[in-house]
């Protein structure tokens, strides 16, 4: 180790307790996808995006080391997601308001076996 | 509907000479409410326009380099000042943005007696539907009665505008959209499609026919709903009007991009694409109409005819297709026009005879046989016309 | 802006190698990782895309004289048009101030000696070349007729290859965008030098790190829209298309979501480029500059959230219209605010009438109408009158020409000596730009009266189809109104013509520049006319890049000088903006 | 950080480029770029995430019907296994900060297994769906109930393993032989030979587990399938003449279309054709008929309109399935080619703990491609 190093070096023990946790969190949200015990209902998109998201946090802030970086770092990080929510809200949002004079076409003019 | 509560406030605006120069004509109490907010904007938009300009001028005149003539002090930059020029615009942008929310509010919110007209729109044309089942190129409407258009497209988006209705809407593919007015000055407007389709973009225009009563918008109805009696006749306005035209001529020409032309090919054996032999039938025809990818001609692969389903072309339409097709060809030998005529007014003669003269029917009941459940079904919705009954 | 001493003594080192001919051979240039040949190497590109996209567009207007189109069949006229708006905007727009002229000046109003990836820089160019490449094979295949906005299902429909073709142009384009971007945004991040804080970058900078901004955040969204596009064009995947269940309006929201930012893409830069300019003419210091400077970045990031005034008309839902309608207007306020500022710039000024100065003041004049006639078309019941008419056309040319191509030019001409250190001719500089004045608003004053009349756009010929003629009083205005347009087109085209002409005739008979010839203070006017390979022999020491107080008009060198360190100024304009 | 402290106390290194005053702004000004691209990434992959929204919004059943079609175990593999490789890079970075050659070359190399191992899965996916006719909405062929023999598949993929194994052995063997100068070319080789062993054991493995899965499988659905037929029995007495291939509509539908045809009439537009219409064409694909098949059945419009959408639009699933998998497959592609060189490059001794910028900018693209992943896992394969 050259001694004048001033960047961060992240510790092993927090390098390899990140992976289990991520790998813990993995198994933890196919098991809830997969097993028919608990059923959260129309939460269990949500929830399955929420560890998503711890996985994606702990990847970012740990693995990319954002936790010990320049923050205009993270900014860029955060604001690119929040273009992403800009983006797809408002797409959405336009969506599910014509929705419906799209689905009254739909069942006007169903297409057949052979139609395209 | 509360914009259309906020449109009437709106109403009370002074009409700005303005608007007269910019537009034509106006034919609906929207379009003069557009002229109007189009007005009050453009008076803003001249009044910062002289300031800006005429600012500019004065400086360039006034400070213009000359020898003797040095920059003056004066400060870089003043607080109060940016925000003065700040706080204005945004007040006058909240103006014209309520203004216009106002006029759209009202646009997109139909009454809910209108009169509701079928638009299906195909490369190149509008085809108008009306709710007795008939058909046509021209969007005829009723005065003074608000009527709602029931867009759909059959190929790519278009979108129907009527410039002296200062209205538009796309017409998209896999939906249904919008629109509605009330025409309160009866004459003929022009009618064009918007949205760019392709290569007969500029070809794909028509025109408004607003009635001069509501009367004559139920005659000409009663005119449109009768298909011509001679199947040739028809068979060529639906040529015309349902766009075949545009890709099948009708003397032997070949069109660029199109598909074989319809002059003589009745009873033609066409050999296709995978090399088998077809001989040019009704059952062939309908299939083409149908399923145009189904079996394509030998030299046509490239070419990507639009499927035309039932909501487009009807059965007694491909017959009338077919008769036409037939009668393009040297061999033809069905009825003659004079031939049709003379049996269809024999028919409608025993008809009135059995008929006992009923009055309502008269003016519904036209639509040939095969249309006749579909028609009588959607009538019960429509407001029976009052003059109906004078006519007989 | 105070002088150092290596800046005084101005003049004795004019024999150096300049960057042009420090080496020579065509690998010199093409494999170049110097930012001056880069970006001249960009304006040759963006030159021949302007000549190309300007050919067609004078093909359009001469087409429409008659109403039944003189020129062309309608197929042919689609695919002219169609070409004349992808190759202006992919080509030339996007590209033109930052690619050609940011990469060239960029690095050197930081002081800096390149940017901070030059190869990235290098390969931005190839891919623009590439990008190009794709395009001109589109065109040759023939039957690109999609207009520029490659509206589904219509583009999924018409035939494919040029379509396929087009859109892995776009898509090899937008990396290109993207990396010039990039480059922009860590230059100015990690390379100021010292003394230049964010509130003392010359306010090209911040527009350049504004547009930079918008390049990185929106561009993608068009690759994967046009890949996706691509991908439903040849293997139906069933997104865009309805005739496979897919939905054209959210290929609009995909498509608007870069192409509305684009927009600013293409007038950030010019807003820059006028800031620039004007105090230069002026003598005065800019006013408002922290204003002007953070309205960049408000207008880089409002213009993010308006893309759906594209489409009032276009089917997507009453709610989602009224809200981008409020939006839109937001972005009116900030572009109000830098007219005005720069107004309140030229007052009490001592205004030089170069050729900069009068195309900086026609911008002024066209980008106003632009601006105020947006107005129309932001509020939503007229915009829905005038949608997709031409209306529209004369307000984005108003925007897109009459701001980004006209502050291209002013920028042309005002950087011209110190790129290749000759002088234009100021007379012949001037007529073009009264010529274009004139042209431009000849061409497009008319269009919005042809467009508030209902002429729709994208029409190759305005009379009807056979039964069904557009009303007498309506073909004999659109005639009129077209016919007007078309002569200011031909006006347009001569005086564009001899603004090149009169740039190209100074490489070879033009004077040489001084450092200094306008009397500018920012860094770049420091440095040798044209610059060394470096730039700098050392980092420059950096103050307020307004103040012209400290050069003086020396008549030997035809050129400003600056003056000594101590001479007094007064207190006011000292006053740091910062 | 330490940009000021550094800037006066270090000779330049070697890669350090002239236009930079300090190695450490040169560091600084590549990592910002780097998380610049990365941000552009993000919207990049925004695209296809709007589109997957915007479909799964429109027609939850179809994205849950579809989903089943993809096996959540091997997506979890490929997850833990690009969690791995995510620890080794970050590994590598430390290791590069503590100027461990071995630890990092290690740790690179075992990244590039790893990305071997998840194309290898992934090879197997797309095989076994395209055998099955699960393309895109444009080429889908997909028959429900049927069950194409996939033994063929199974076995051409299993040679395709072998054959990788042996190309990865080849690898490493050109390595050692035309290496033997150049420290930079055998690693190189080393790198490649490790990425197409992890191909091979990668399609192996997947292949092994999708072939024992499908035989239970079959089991199961055989069992299941006759209590189905037991339960339809009662409607097939009905009379269903065009019942072969084309699915059918249960007979309780019909009266639930008329009802709702009288009472929530379709904004207004009177074609009382369609509705008979979609009856006849309902192609009730196996799910809903399955669902539906109990007494009391009510035909919401929102089944009609799935019904109404065509037999080949679950396609439009596997559309995005394939766009989304597709393009992060072709960032995986690119991130091996980029580590290649930088297994070249550290071989050769190019990084020191002053200069390891672009082992911590590859680090972070390829964290950025692991978490794109993490996202699309439970979206394609969880949501049920």
């Amino acid at each position: 180790m050259s001694e004048n190093h001033s960047h961060y070096v992240t510790p092993l023990p927090v390098l390899l307790g990140t992976f289990l946790a991520l790998v813990g969190l993995t198994v933890l949200t196919v098991y809830q996808a997969t097993q028919d015990h608990v059923d959260f209902g129309r939460f269990e998109v949500g929830l399955t995006l929420l560890i998503a998201a711890v996985k994606a946090i702990l990847v970012a802030v740990i693995f990319m080391q954002l936790a010990h970086d320049k923050p205009m770092n993270s900014i860029i990080l955060v604001s690119s997601i929040l273009f992403v929510a800009l983006f797809l809200s408002i797409t959405l949002m336009d969506r599910a308001e014509y929705k419906p004079q799209v689905d009254d076409y739909v069942i006007q003019h169903p297409k057949t076996a052979d139609s395209l | 509907m509360i914009g259309s509560q906020l449109f009437s406030d709106s109403m009370h605006l002074p009409t700005l000479p303005l608007a007269g120069f910019w537009f034509g004509d106006s034919a609906t109490a929207t379009a003069e409410n557009v002229d109007k907010v189009f007005g009050i904007i453009t008076w803003i938009c001249i009044a910062f326009f002289v300031l800006v300009v005429g600012m500019m001028i004065v400086f360039i005149v006034k400070y213009r380099a000359r020898p003797g003539h040095v920059e003056q002090p004066s400060p870089s930059h003043n607080n109060a000042l940016e925000i003065i020029w700040s706080v204005i615009p945004i007040l006058l942008v909240a103006l014209i943005f309520f203004l216009g929310f106002n006029g759209f509010m009202d646009m997109r919110t139909p009454p809910a007696d209108s009169y509701d007209i079928q638009v299906i729109a195909s490369k190149w044309n509008f085809t108008f539907q009306y709710p007795n089942g008939a058909s046509s190129p021209v969007l005829h409407v009723p005065p003074d009665r608000p009527v709602r258009l029931v867009q759909q497209s059959a190929d790519v988006i278009h979108s129907l505008f009527i410039p002296a209705f200062r209205i538009k809407q796309d017409c998209v593919p896999g939906r249904y959209t919008y629109q509605w007015f009330t025409a309160h000055t009866p004459g003929e407007y022009d009618l064009f499609c918007a949205e760019y389709c392709g290569l007969d973009h500029s070809n794909m225009n028509s025109y408004v026919k607003v009635h001069e009563s509501e009367a004559a918008f139920q005659e000409a109805l009663a005119e449109l709903s009768k298909p011509p009696v001679w199947g040739p006749d028809w068979g060529e306005k639906l040529w015309r009007e349902k766009g075949c035209k545009t890709c099948h001529s009708n003397d032997g020409s070949a069109i660029v991009g199109g598909g074989p032309t319809w002059k003589d090919l009745w009873d033609k054996e066409e050999t296709m694409a995978d090399g088998s032999k077809v001989t040019v039938d009704h059952d062939y025809i309908l299939e083409s109409i149908r399923k145009p990818q189904a079996k394509i001609v030998g030299g046509y692969q490239g070419v990507n005819m639009t499927a035309y389903p039932e909501s487009l072309v009807k059965p007694a339409e491909v017959d009338a297709i077919i008769a036409y097709i037939q009668y393009l060809s040297d061999a033809y030998d069905g009825p003659t026009k004079e031939e049709a005529e003379a049996a269809a007014a024999a028919a409608e003669e025993g008809g009135e005879a059995t008929d006992g003269g009923g009055s309502e029917a008269a003016a519904d009941d036209q639509p040939a046989a095969d249309e006749a459940s579909e028609s009588s079904e959607s009538t019960d919705e429509e407001p029976a016309a009052p003059e109906a009954g004078e006519e007989e | 802006m105070i002088a150092t001493p290596a800046q005084i003594e101005q003049g004795t080192s004019h024999d150096e190698k300049n960057y042009l001919n420090v080496s020579s051979g065509f690998a010199s240039w093409a494999f170049t990782l110097d930012h001056k040949r880069i970006g001249i190497m960009y304006l040759v590109g963006i030159a021949v895309s302007l000549l190309l996209g300007g050919i067609f567009a004078l093909l359009v207007r001469l087409h429409l004289w008659y109403p039944a189109g003189g020129m062309f069949d309608a197929k042919t006229y689609n695919e002219i048009f169609t070409l004349h708006g992808a190759i202006m905007v992919f080509l030339f727009i996007i590209p033109s101030v930052p690619a050609s002229l940011g990469n060239f000046f960029l690095p050197i109003m930081l002081g800096a000696k390149d940017v901070a990836f030059p190869r990235m820089n290098l390969a931005s160019f190839y891919l623009w070349v590439i990008g190009a490449i794709f395009f001109v094979s589109a065109m040759l295949i023939s039957g690109l007729d999609t207009g520029w906005t490659f509206y589904t299902p219509y583009s999924v429909e018409t035939s494919t290859a040029p379509v396929v073709c087009a859109t892995m142009g776009v898509f090899i384009l937008g990396f290109s965008s993207i990396f010039t971007g990039l480059n922009f945004v860590v230059t100015v991040n990690t390379m100021r030098p010292p003394g230049m804080t964010w509130f003392r970058m010359p306010l090209f900078l911040w527009s350049l790190y504004a547009t930079g901004i918008i390049q990185l955040l929106a561009t993608p969204v068009l690759g994967i829209t046009v890949l996706l596009l691509g991908l439903e064009a040849t293997l139906h995947i069933g997104i865009f298309d309805p005739k496979y269940n897919g939905d054209p309006v959210l290929f609009q929201h995909f498509f608007w979501f870069y192409s509305h930012p684009a927009v600013y893409i293409m007038i950030l830069p010019a807003m820059g480029v006028v800031s620039e300019l004007l105090p230069v003419y002026c003598r005065k210091h800019i006013f408002g500059y922290k204003f002007i400077a953070l309205s960049s970045v408000a207008i880089a990031l409002l213009g993010f959230l308006v893309w759906g005034h594209h489409m009032f008309v276009s089917s997507q839902s009453a709610l989602t219209a009224v809200i981008f309608s409020g939006l839109t207007f937001s972005v009116a306020i900030p572009s109000g605010i830098k007219v005005f500022n720069w107004l309140a710039t030229m007052y009490k000024g001592n205004l030089y009438l170069t050729t900069g100065m009068c195309y900086v003041l026609s911008f002024l004049f066209l980008f106003t109408i632009g601006g105020l006639t947006g107005l129309h078309l932001g509020s939503l019941a007229t915009d829905v009158a005038l949608h997709d008419t031409y209306f529209v056309v004369a307000h984005f040319h108003y925007v897109m020409m009459g701001g980004s191509l006209i502050a291209f030019i002013a920028a042309l001409f005002h950087w011209w000596p110190k790129m290749f250190g000759k002088m234009y001719n100021e007379t012949w500089g001037r007529i073009s730009a009264l010529l274009v004045f004139v042209g431009f608003n000849l061409t497009f004053f008319p269009q919005f009266l042809l467009g508030s009349l209902g002429m729709p756009r994208r029409y190759a010929s305005y009379e009807g189809r056979e039964g069904f003629p557009v009303s007498e009083t309506m073909l004999q205005q659109f005639t009129a109104l077209h016919r007007v347009s078309t002569t200011g087109a031909m006006i347009l085209g001569v005086g564009l013509f001899i603004a090149a002409g009169t740039l190209i005739a100074a490489l070879y008979y033009g004077r040489r520049a001084p450092r200094n010839p306008w009397g500018g203070a920012t860094l770049e006017w420091t440095c040798q006319s044209p610059p060394i390979h470096h730039n700098f022999h050392e980092t420059p020491t950096v103050g307020d890049p307004y103040i012209y107080a400290n050069l003086e008009w020396d008549p030997d060198l035809e050129g400003y000088k600056p003056l000594p360190p101590a001479s007094p100024t007064p207190a006011h304009e000292q006053e740091p903006v910062g | 950080m330490s940009a000021s402290a550094h800037a006066d106390d270090h000779s330049h290194h070697r890669f350090q480029a002239h236009h930079f005053e300090t190695g450490e702004q040169q560091f600084q000004a590549g990592k910002l770029g780097m998380w610049l691209f990365l941000s552009t990434e993000v919207l990049f992959f925004s695209g296809m995430f709007c589109a997957y929204a915007a479909y799964r919004a429109a027609h939850p059943q179809i994205f849950e019907d579809a989903a089943k079609f993809l096996k959540p175990e091997l997506g979890a593999a490929n997850t833990i296994v690009l969690l791995l490789s995510s620890l080794t890079v970050a590994w590598s970075v430390r290791c590069v900060q503590l100027n461990d050659k071995k630890g990092l070359l290690a740790n690179l190399i075992i990244t590039l297994a790893c990305a071997g191992i998840f194309m290898g899965v992934k090879t197997v996916e797309y095989s076994i769906k395209f055998t099955e006719g699960l393309f895109w909405r444009g080429g889908y062929t997909y028959v429900e109930g049927s069950h194409p023999d996939l033994g063929p598949t199974h076995e051409r993929l299993m040679y395709t393993g072998l054959v990788m194994l042996g190309i990865g052995v080849l690898l490493g063997v050109i390595g050692i032989v035309l290496g033997a100068n150049s420290v930079g070319r055998r690693w190189a080789f080393y790198a490649l030979a490790a990425t197409v062993i992890g191909a091979g054991v990668g399609c192996l493995a997947g292949n092994a587990y999708t072939q024992g899965a499908e035989g239970d499988e079959h089991h199961a659905e055989a069992a299941a399938h006759a209590d189905h037929e037991h339960e339809h029995g009662e409607e097939a007495a009905h009379g269903e003449e065009e019942a072969e291939g084309e699915g059918n509509v249960a007979v309780e539908d019909q009266e639930a279309v008329e009802e709702l045809e009288g009472t929530d009439r379709v904004d207004g537009l009177e074609h009382p054709e369609t509705a008979e219409q979609a009856i006849e064409q309902v192609q009730s694909p196996g799910e809903i008929q399955a669902e539906e098949a109990s007494a009391d059945v009510v035909l919401t419009k929102e089944k009609l309109v799935y019904a109404s959408e065509g037999p080949k639009f679950p396609g439009v699933f596997f559309s995005i399935y394939y766009a989304m998998t597709g393009v992060h497959a072709i960032h995986i592609l690119a991130g091996i080619g980029v580590f290649v060189w930088i297994v070249s490059r550290a071989a050769r001794d190019h990084f020191e703990p002053h200069y390891y910028g672009p082992v911590e900018y590859t680090g972070l693209y390829w964290h950025l491609v692991d978490l794109i992943w993490i996202f699309l896992f439970p979206l394609l394969y969880l949501i049920q």
